[in-house]
């Protein structure tokens, strides 16, 4: 909490004083209206104030004014990269309050769109990341080039491509056009071979090797006892994924391994990421073998009106744990809604990483940790 | 994930209570801090969630049996209050949820903070402050985090009513919300 | 810090193949061009762009058959739409739209008995965030997705406030922007249809049955009367 | 003055003030094309004749981006000081225009008519004069002082902290640019880029020899960093301080300190050609004079495509990184360069033997030194392994 304690250079006759740079809110890789005071003394950050809100909309407040199935596509609108997990996890703990039995075919299809998501995810973000290190947006394109074509995927089964709002309670909205599994397949296929590219272009650069080890190192203790979540708190050493916990879903037919680092620093949030990729073409593999004919929709209530209760949800979204807790009241909308929102509790110890660390690593730091405001500021 | 079992720590506390249809422990005034160091030395190492829901003033209606022992409805005035939610995880073990709430009044809400438990705790503290206006005791930086530091209300609350739009236009949809206004229904 | 390692020149390897492999292997390109490529390899004849001042949203704007924009309004053919309009001012949609960027007002003829159409039908496509919602919930598939991308207009007001007018497109129309999903609801309309008729077919039968069986218990108590009556008069 | 020495005179500085400023536009082209294609996008290709739908590959974007900055409002801070704040851009742009009269670009081919004139071109071209390696070094120096300036004067935190970093980079990486000349100088005996250049005849270039190698490389990458190029980028660092010390300029400001930066990138391309590529040494040179010339801009285009390619490659150094980079390994490998450049001077090459042993020596001491350098001047970084939970 407390800021180290960093003497000033402060000699006979030689006087220096902080500069204060506001960075942000409109600043290049701030990754949207996010703002950090920053202290510097001469390069090195003394201290750190982030700065949130620029971007609230009140998602909670609105949702509760309107029914449950209304607020669906504003759940695309929190984290608007990952519009498909942000539903499954509204849509789980909407399950959670009425009984439904979801169909095997979209329990598959439900874990195809979100691994997905989490390739879309983290290509992009390690894209973005190399940018905040000063690449000139080369791995940025090459990552876009490859998500295109899963947001192709994206568009044809949902209509759009970025705000999907595809998951239903108690299901998916509509079935996949015919021939979309097996598109889907050739995308999955070759995404390997874009992965090899991709980490010989970045994972043994010496400039990157040396601009992310050992920078903005996050202790296992700190990591648990600040909630972090996702990729962040796997790169510290602990291989907590609700994946393989909860195994929401049908995660649990699935084989496949959770990446760990073990020092915690932007290396490793960046490699972990590098390496869940791999993982999740493998689970995407088995479940495009797997997926059975069938409906799409359980037998959900024609209106959506369930008994007073309460019910927290979560999935692991690409960016961490994303939880939705609900309380009903017995009318067709929510008592109380709530996110909880992955990105804005990574931020708790964006300053406990950058103190003490030179401007152009808080940069790296926050790219590391993956945020999006849309989520941070609901 | 294995549940995280609430009867250790209604025997180690026996003052907080079970709330059966929330699935939640109410806190007692003022053991907070106490029972979540208490917990976290049970191994109960993430706090997940933090949240507030506001309850107002209601009549509620029940039927009782009195001493005559007939059955007849009593309409009783339930205050209103602040429900402080926290949702518990053990990443050691590998369970949960536990969830532990803290009530207040809606007038001088008051909670004991947590944070200094659970660092999780403290975005999400300053939230359930600048949103609902709890006053988190023992919050290390208790400042508004989402609405500008000069707002004065609590937009989470619910009978927080929107002020004037200073930033109107007329668009053509403004049309459309007040012939809502006028008594269309919105589910 | 050194070079001395092959990170670099592998990476710029990987660069070099890219900057090589874009001149031959379209597949690599990220951005597709769209305006510049002569008539008829468009996906479908895409608008001249930009258009001309004052001239109507040009029709057939689409990506692909699955992209959706803003909604429609669906008539079954006909030379005036108005009379083959599907929807029936129920105001489900209205009510559940989740941006409220709906306006419907109910159609009365000179008697004020209520005609089962909107009389005025708008979407503030300003506001409308294309989520289907609306979709979904009408009961009579009378709103469906339309794909038109080519909406920019000078004026930012009324220019974005769609009218009935704007919105209702045939049929024909929607098998042609999205031909399976429109195959798809026409199949499930014309099993909704039949099984609805089968039901009013069912239910006339046994209202029929259930009124011979009234004026048979009728005609059999009137008997029973006639021959009490007979009886008594026999006494 | 004669009328004739006029005339030479302008004929030895028309050309480069009008082959320079229009030869940035086309590699602002070129650098806009390559990274798109770099990175998979077509980069410019609507921009050709105006008025039709002719898109000569883009051509025509470097004249629209001319005549948008031209037009575009001329922006200055609240609190700014005006006058340096012009004056920085133009600061910028005259020392990299100077510098350019000293590479060995004869023109005199071009006075076909009369060989007295032909002669006094020779004689009054910068590349004549007898100091020209050191009057180039220090000219550009005062590029430094027109960063610095843009800096201070703009009254912004991005552009005071790109200055500073600006200066100490520019000033740090002078030190191993002159040192790796410092061995050509050596070699030839003479700071006269003509001299230079017509000692490397014959396919002699000094990159041939394994400290002219050495040196090439030492080199390049300092003038990278004296360009502020990619990876060394520093004082514009995007993604830190938006645009450095030009934050605050916009319109023909703006324009002026790309033409500065474009032209030194030329001027030190050229340097590089003269010092270590044979200047306009090429086949066909002997019986074409005009050749020299294109020979002498492909050199530098070729140098100018290798940094337009590393800038699509690399990320950013650290700014520690990068003043432990020039100090603590260029600095010591440049000075061991030119001890290993003196004994390979000496020991005879007669035969093919002696030639490969010297070769295989020195850049074994410079390897080993670098090796050496490389772990006393940072921490030790590798890729790692990771684990995975089942």
């Amino acid at each position: 909490m407390v800021a180290p304690n960093y003497e000033l250079i402060a000699q006979d006759g030689l006087e220096t004083s902080l500069l204060e740079v506001s960075m942000g809110p409109h600043h290049p890789s701030t990754h949207g209206v996010f703002r950090m005071d920053v202290k510097l003394d001469g390069e090195t950050v003394v201290d750190l104030k982030p700065v949130f809100g620029y971007l609230h909309r009140n998602h909670e407040k609105l949702a509760e004014n309107m029914s449950y199935l209304a607020n669906m596509p504003f759940t695309d609108r929190l984290d608007y990269f990952n519009s498909m997990t942000n539903n499954w996890a509204y849509a789980l703990a909407a399950e959670g309050l009425v009984e439904i039995e979801v169909p095997e075919r979209a329990e598959y299809l439900r874990v195809i769109m979100a691994e997905l998501t989490r390739l879309v995810n983290h290509v992009s973000l390690v894209g973005f990341f190399v940018n905040d290190l000063g690449a000139l947006g080369t791995p940025l394109m090459y990552a876009f080039r490859e998500r295109e074509k899963i947001l192709d995927l994206f568009e044809e089964a949902s209509g759009a491509r970025m705000m999907c709002n595809y998951f239903r309670f108690g299901g998916l909205r509509c079935d996949v056009p015919a021939g979309w599994l097996d598109r889907a397949r050739e995308v999955v296929d070759q995404f390997p071979e874009f992965l090899d590219e991709y980490e010989k272009l970045l994972c043994e650069n010496e400039i990157i090797l040396s601009r992310t080890q050992g920078i903005g190192t996050l202790s296992r203790e700190l990591a648990i006892n600040a909630g972090i979540t996702g990729p962040m708190l796997r790169a510290s050493g602990v291989a907590y994924d609700l994946r393989k916990v909860d195994a929401y879903g049908i995660y649990d037919r699935f084989q496949f391994r959770v990446p760990y680092g073990e020092v915690g620093d932007c290396y490793d949030r960046f490699m972990v990421r590098m390496l869940e990729m791999r993982e999740s073409v493998q689970i995407l593999r088995q479940a495009l073998d797997g997926i059975p004919e069938g409906e799409i929709m359980g037998k959900a209530p024609r209106v959506f009106k369930p008994k007073p209760a309460e019910v927290y949800g979560r999935v692991e979204g690409p960016k961490g744990e994303l939880g939705f807790y609900l309380i009903a009241d017995g009318t067709p909308k929510p008592y109380r809604y709530r996110v909880r929102p992955p990105s804005l509790i990574n931020l708790t110890v964006l300053r406990d990483m950058c103190l003490g660390q030179k401007i152009a690593d808080a940069v790296v730091i926050l790219g590391s940790i993956d945020i999006v405001l849309g989520e941070v500021d609901r | 994930m294995s549940e995280l079992s609430h009867e250790p720590l209604l025997k180690e506390f026996p003052d907080a209570c079970w709330d059966e249809a929330a699935g939640a422990v109410i806190v007692p005034e003022g053991r907070a801090r106490v029972m979540a160091e208490w917990l976290l030395m049970q191994g109960v190492d993430y706090c997940s969630n933090v949240t507030g829901v506001d309850y107002l003033e209601a009549e509620v209606k029940e039927k009782i049996t009195n001493d005559a022992g007939e059955e007849e409805t009593v309409t009783r005035t339930e205050p209103g209050r602040i429900d402080v939610v926290y949702h518990l995880y053990s990443m050691r073990d590998q369970t949960g949820p536990l969830v532990l709430k803290q009530r207040t009044g809606r007038e001088n809400a008051q909670a004991e903070s947590l944070t200094p438990v659970w660092r999780s705790c403290e975005l999400q503290e300053r939230e359930v402050f600048d949103l609902f206006g709890v006053d988190f005791k023992g919050h290390p930086d208790q400042r508004r985090i989402l609405m500008w530091d000069e707002y004065e209300e609590h937009p989470m609350r619910k009978d927080y009513t929107e002020p004037f739009d200073y930033e109107w236009e007329p668009t053509p949809h403004d049309e459309i919300l007040e012939k809502h206004k006028k008594g269309k229904v919105i589910v | 810090m050194s070079f001395l390692g092959g990170g670099i020149f592998s990476g710029m390897a990987v660069t070099l193949r890219n900057f090589v492999g874009s001149y031959f292997d379209p597949d690599r390109l990220t951005t597709n061009d769209y305006s510049w490529r002569p008539e008829g390899q468009l996906p479908q004849s895409a608008g001249e762009y930009p258009r001309e001042e004052g001239e109507q949203l040009s029709d057939t704007t689409t990506v692909t058959n699955y992209s959706r924009n803003f909604p429609m309004l669906l008539h079954d053919g006909g030379d005036n739409p108005m009379d083959a309009i599907r929807c029936v001012a129920c105001q489900i949609c209205e009510r559940e739209c989740p941006p409220q960027c709906i306006y419907i007002e109910k159609d009365y003829d000179e008697n004020g008995k209520f005609i089962k159409r909107p009389a005025v039908f708008d979407i503030d496509i300003s506001v409308c965030m294309g989520c289907q919602i609306c979709v979904e919930v009408c009961p009579f598939d009378s709103i469906v997705m339309n794909s038109q991308f080519e909406l920019s207009t000078p004026n930012r007001f009324d220019g974005l406030l769609l009218h009935r007018g704007d919105l209702l497109k045939s049929n024909d129309y929607y098998h042609r922007i999205h031909p399976e999903e429109a195959k798809a609801r026409d199949q499930r309309m014309a099993v909704e249809k039949a099984a609805k008729e089968a039901k009013k077919k069912a239910a006339a039968e046994a209202a029929k049955k259930k009124a011979e069986e009234k004026a048979r218990a009728e005609a059999e108590a009137k008997a029973q009367e006639e021959t009490g009556d007979k009886e008594e008069e026999a006494q | 003055m004669s009328f004739e020495l006029v005339v030479a005179i302008l004929i030895a500085t028309v050309p480069l003030l009008a082959i320079f400023p229009s030869l940035f536009a086309l590699t602002t082209w070129l650098e806009r094309k390559a990274l798109a294609r770099i990175q998979n996008r077509r980069g410019p290709n609507k921009v050709g004749v105006p008025c039709t739908r002719i898109g000569l590959f883009g051509l025509g974007q470097p004249a629209a981006d001319g005549i948008k900055m031209l037009f575009k409002e001329d922006i200055v801070p609240k609190g700014a000081d005006r006058l340096f704040h012009l004056l920085a851009p133009i600061l910028a742009l005259i020392p990299a225009m100077l510098v350019l009269c000293f590479l060995p670009l004869d023109f005199s081919f071009l006075a076909v008519w009369d060989e007295s004139v032909a002669k006094d071109i020779k004689a009054v071209q910068g590349f004549a004069l007898d100091g020209a390696v050191i009057f180039f070094f220090a000219i550009t120096g005062i590029n430094t002082l027109s960063v610095f300036m843009a800096g201070w004067a703009s009254r912004n935190k991005y552009s005071l902290l790109g200055g500073m970093r600006a200066i100490a980079q520019m000033i740090s990486y002078e030190i191993p640019l002159v040192l790796s000349a410092v061995v050509v100088v050596m070699m030839v005996g003479s700071l006269n880029a003509k001299e230079i250049a017509d000692a490397q005849v014959g396919w002699n270039w000094f990159v041939f020899t394994p400290w002219g190698l050495a040196a090439f490389i030492i080199f390049f990458i300092a003038a990278l960093a004296e360009t502020n190029r990619s990876p060394f980028d520093l004082p514009e660092a995007e993604s830190e301080l938006i645009a450095g010390y030009f934050t605050e300029y916009s319109g023909f400001k703006f324009a002026l300190f790309f033409l500065g930066e474009y032209i030194s990138m030329f001027a030190i391309s050229g340097l590089a050609a003269v010092l270590f590529l044979g200047g306009g040494e090429g086949p066909g040179v002997a019986g074409y004079p005009w050749l020299a010339v294109v020979w002498f801009l492909a050199k530098i285009f070729s140098l100018i495509f290798v940094m337009i390619w590393l800038r699509g490659t690399l990320p950013r150094l650290r700014v520690d990184q990068l003043m432990a980079f020039a100090w603590k390994f260029l600095l010591p490998l440049s000075i061991l360069n030119i001890l290993v450049a003196g004994f390979a001077h000496f020991i005879p090459q007669g035969n093919v033997v002696a030639k490969v042993a010297v070769w295989m020596v020195s850049l074994g001491i410079l390897y080993a030194a670098a090796k050496g350098l490389n772990g006393l001047s940072r921490a030790e970084v590798k890729p790692r392994e990771y684990k995975y939970a089942q």
